[in-house]
């Protein structure tokens, strides 16, 4: 039992991580916070990966004289392409987070529909 | 040379010419550009369909590494059909773009606006080409960043805001894909799609690969605006500049539903969708998004609304074709998301050729502009007539097959739903119709002239398109049937 | 920022290292950990810095928006570009064991360029996002 | 040794990503979400990824902090405003339904760090053992980012490339201001 403990942890506190972020992210009305919200949800997604990667007593996986287990590659490979789509991401929303401010005076959920059914 | 790399160049052409299109001078020279990729697209999409019809698969390997270790072009029917469609429409938007884009869109942004329209479609089309499933994602985001873009540049405020929507509901949805992808390559250990398919038998049983299931099915869904989870979608079409509304209606959503039927087709054995409760909740969905964002197009006031909220109808149907999971069901979906493309891709030009005029299209500013603008009202109609399913127009072949698909079954309640959003469609098309047509005219708007034959032509060719498609059902029938049997779903 | 002796100082002496590290995580990305992106990233964290301390215009004079816009494009490019070469050499995209005689010489040279490619492109692309977003507050 | 590190390192991150979920002050937030990225990135060292560690430390806690601080500036309030009679109910639920299908899914998963795991035993030996005799490249993220999986990131920069064309589109205004006045 506790070795499933053991071996499972990570991914719990790893899926807890997540779905703090997407609480974030569908509860909050600040446009900014659940922008914040979808990063800690991503990042916790990359954590699962990278826990999958995980070989116990396994080096990084860079080939050197001597070394027989290496953590997995890939998982590494796949976070690396998802951290830069997220940042990617992340800075398309922040522009338009600008964008909504400029247009609306504010970046709260609610005073925006406010406004726009007041037309 | 060209035959070779052509599913590769396919991709690479619009993937190159959008950072040279971003550098380009002002002017129409990132229209020529773009008009010209369209068109070699869509010449080299119908090239590959014929190949892959005369000989089979076509597989090219990226990098010369095999796979599964590398990345895997894999080209069947099925992917040849949708990358024929996403081309067809593109080089039919792009003379449309011309006129509509210089109106819209602010002179200084027109290059970008170009470049990203082309990330856009080649997003799109890396989507369906590839045999990897996590190379889907990275062209997923491809298409996913350029359309919020693209839609942000509405002229409205809104549009700003429907963009955010949908980033934030179109991100959730990936994020949820790559925690799907995830799980399944934690049982299976590779990335290839038809590796996964020979490995993913030996697994059907964890509990892991049922989550990852349940997590890639719920990502797709978000992407397609299957009902209930459509709510981004009436907002970005509405306030997106027309020519964005118009590609991403016809094609954004139907990407979406390739790579559903690949996930439930191709990856997962047969036995395995089966067991879950996967067709019977898709077959529910589809019913109730038929019903109720019929009802909800019928009081809308913005045109883009309505046709948006039957847009989320129309995907009822698609799902409902799935959730049978007979080679009916599969054809009848296939061919209804080709000809709605043509019918929804006509419409929106239609009403994009009223808005070129008027600036915004709601029901009581369009009244009586019929008379002024017959050829608009025409496409509008027979495109219309298209969408209610009138014998003699591409809708009631879709919907023919619809029905013997569910009768097959005798899946009653879902025959009833086909036929009742019908009857509802009859009712919003009719009351653009009545609108446009039977209303006197508004004193604002008596010295309205028809729009410019560069509008009407691209309109003109999707509504011969959904003429020709429904009396001549070769080409949609055959090759939807031959898709359907390389899924695996051979007709009873 | 800008009137700050200290800071001035202390950063001034920061960006040559910062550069130099970029370059290195840049080309040493096949023995270590690195390459391209972080390179890309480190590098423009260097000029913005810069920009935090002599202010938007001064950066700009480095590299001005144009320029960067059409860096970006070339990052996009070379990559593809690489992609393409190895089209015309008779392999498949980006099958860079073509490129030179032997398969290790020729994936060792894709990957330097590619590599390039991404470093050249990631790192325009940040200076582009981040004058956007610094120059929206300006009159 | 790294089962504690990695759990006082979990629970850091924890405690960061409650705060932000019960934090009010978004530049506050700003910053405890950079703490939030930077733990990751030690808890990736500490995992063995540590190229993915070096660009989550670039890229997430450098360039996205720096980027909402801009936006912070540019936005000025700082306090979230919670809407009164909000109900949290239907968030908490499918957050909760979420949550629980996830943990049942890990009910099956190999255990961490197990060597035997089918992750561990199909594509990914392919590249450790042949990474230097094909690509000569020691660093087997390299080889498989920029060789085996090279078309991954060229999809990647265009990602990159994309977002530098959405963000000029969105608020680049002032490139071309200059060569409007000429036109006219």
């Amino acid at each position: 039992m506790m070795d499933y403990i053991i071996g499972h942890y990570n991914y719990w506190i790893a899926i807890f991580l997540m779905m703090v972020g997407f609480y974030i992210v569908i509860s909050r009305g600040n446009l900014v916070k659940k922008i914040i919200g979808l990063n800690i949800f991503q990042v916790s997604v990359f954590l699962l990966y990278i826990t999958m990667s995980t070989v116990k007593d396994g080096a990084a996986p860079i080939i050197t004289e001597g070394v027989k287990l290496y953590s997995n590659p890939l998982p590494h490979v796949l976070i690396l392409t998802a951290i830069v789509v997220g940042v990617a991401t992340t800075a398309l929303a922040l522009a338009l987070v600008i964008r909504i401010k400029e247009a609306y005076g504010t970046i709260e959920e609610d005073e925006i529909h406010e406004q726009d059914h007041s037309l | 040379m060209i035959v070779k790399h052509l599913s590769l160049l396919l991709v690479m052409l619009p993937l190159a010419a959008a950072p040279i299109v971003a550098v380009l001078p002002r002017g129409r020279l990132p229209w020529v550009v773009g008009l010209i990729v369209a068109s070699s697209c869509a010449i080299l999409a119908s090239t590959q369909l014929s190949m892959v019809l005369q000989s089979g698969v076509i597989s090219y390997e990226l990098g010369g590494w095999a796979p599964p270790w590398g990345i895997e072009y894999r080209i069947d029917a099925v992917n040849a059909f949708f990358a024929l469609l996403v081309s067809i429409i593109a080089a039919i938007t792009l003379p449309y773009a011309l006129l509509s884009v210089e109106k819209e869109i602010p002179e200084h942004q027109i290059p970008l606006f170009y470049s990203a329209f082309l990330l856009c479609f080649a997003g799109l089309l890396g989507i369906t080409q590839t045999g990897d499933i996590f190379n889907v994602f990275v062209f997923l985001e491809i298409s996913s960043l350029s359309s919020y873009a693209l839609i942000s540049l509405g002229k409205q405020r809104q549009a700003l805001t429907s963009a955010y929507q949908y980033l934030i509901m179109g991100t959730i949805g990936a994020t949820f894909y790559l925690i799907g992808v995830g799980l399944l390559y934690s049982q299976t250990g590779t990335l290839n799609m038809a590796d996964m398919a020979a490995l993913l038998p030996q697994v059907t049983e964890l509990r892991t690969v049922h989550t990852g299931f349940a997590f890639i099915l719920i990502g797709i869904a978000l992407k397609l605006a299957l009902f209930p989870l459509h709510l981004w979608l009436p907002n970005a079409y509405t306030y997106a500049p027309t020519v964005v509304t118009v590609f991403l209606a016809a094609t954004a959503t139907k990407v979406a539903v390739y790579v559903m039927l690949r996930i439930l087709f191709t990856i997962f054995p047969d036995g395995f969708v089966a067991s879950t409760p996967t067709g019977d909740l898709f077959i529910l969905l589809g019913i109730t998004g038929i019903i109720v964002a019929s009802i909800y197009a019928i009081y809308q006031t913005d045109i883009k609304r309505l046709l948006a909220y039957s847009s989320v109808a129309q995907i009822g149907y698609m799902v409902l074709g799935i959730g049978f999971a007979s080679a009916t069901g599969l054809m009848a979906s296939m061919i209804h998301l080709f000809n709605h493309a043509l019918m929804k891709g006509a419409l929106f030009m239609a009403v994009g050729a009223i808005i070129y005029r008027l600036g915004i299209c709601r029901m009581d500013n369009i009244q009586g502009l019929g008379k002024q603008m017959p050829w608009t009202f025409a496409a509008i109609t027979i495109a219309g007539l298209s969408l209610v399913g009138v014998p003699g127009t591409a809708g009631f072949i879709s919907k023919w097959y619809l029905v013997s698909a569910a009768l097959e079954q005798q899946a009653w309640v879902s025959v009833a739903a086909i036929l009742i959003g019908s009857l509802l469609a009859v009712v919003y098309i009719g009351k653009i119709i009545e609108s446009l047509y039977f209303k006197p005219v508004s004193e604002t708007n008596t010295t309205v002239k028809e729009a410019p034959l560069f509008l009407l032509l691209p309109t003109w060719v999707l509504v011969v398109a959904n003429i020709y498609f429904g009396l001549n059902t070769e080409l949609t029938v055959g090759v939807a049937e031959h898709a359907a049997q390389v899924m695996g779903v051979v007709a009873k | 920022m800008k009137h700050n002796l200290i800071l001035r100082v202390t950063a001034k002496t920061l960006i040559p290292p910062i550069i130099i590290f970029a370059l290195y995580v840049q080309f040493h990305g096949d023995f270590g950990p690195g390459g391209g992106f972080q390179a890309g990233v480190i590098l423009s964290a260097a000029i913005i810095l810069y920009s935090l301390l002599f202010g938007l215009d001064a950066a700009e004079k480095v590299i001005t928006p144009t320029v960067a816009r059409i860096l970006a494009s070339l990052g996009v490019l070379i990559y593809m570009g690489v992609g393409f070469a190895t089209v015309l050499l008779g392999g498949n995209y980006l099958d860079y064991s073509v490129l030179a005689d032997t398969q290790v010489a020729g994936q060792h040279l894709g990957i330097l360029l590619v590599e390039l490619g991404v470093g050249v492109t990631v790192c325009s692309v940040m200076l582009l996002i981040f004058f956007a977003f610094a120059g929206r507050g300006r009159p | 040794m790294d089962l504690y590190i990695n759990i006082i390192l979990l629970a850091l991150m924890a405690i960061t990503a409650l705060a932000i979920l019960r934090m009010t002050n978004i530049f506050a937030i700003v910053m405890l979400f950079g703490i939030f990225s930077f733990l990751s990135a030690v808890l990736f060292v500490v995992m063995d990824a540590v190229d993915v560690a070096f660009t989550e430390a670039a890229v997430g806690a450098g360039i996205s902090t720096v980027l909402m601080i801009a936006t912070m500036a540019l936005i000025k309030n700082q306090e979230e405003k919670r809407p009164l009679g909000h109900r949290p109910w239907l968030p908490l639920l499918v957050v909760f339904i979420t949550g629980a299908a996830l943990v049942y899914g890990t009910l099956d998963i190999p255990a961490f760090g197990d060597p035997n795991a089918p992750a561990q035993k199909h594509v990914a030996p392919y590249y450790l053992e042949k990474s230097i005799s094909d690509t000569g490249v020691p660093n087997v993220v390299t080889s498989v980012l920029a060789s085996y999986r090279g078309f991954d990131t060229l999809g990647e920069v265009v990602v990159v490339f994309t977002a530098g064309i959405a963000v000029l589109i969105l608020i680049g205004g002032r490139l071309t201001r200059p060569t409007k006045r000429r036109d006219k």
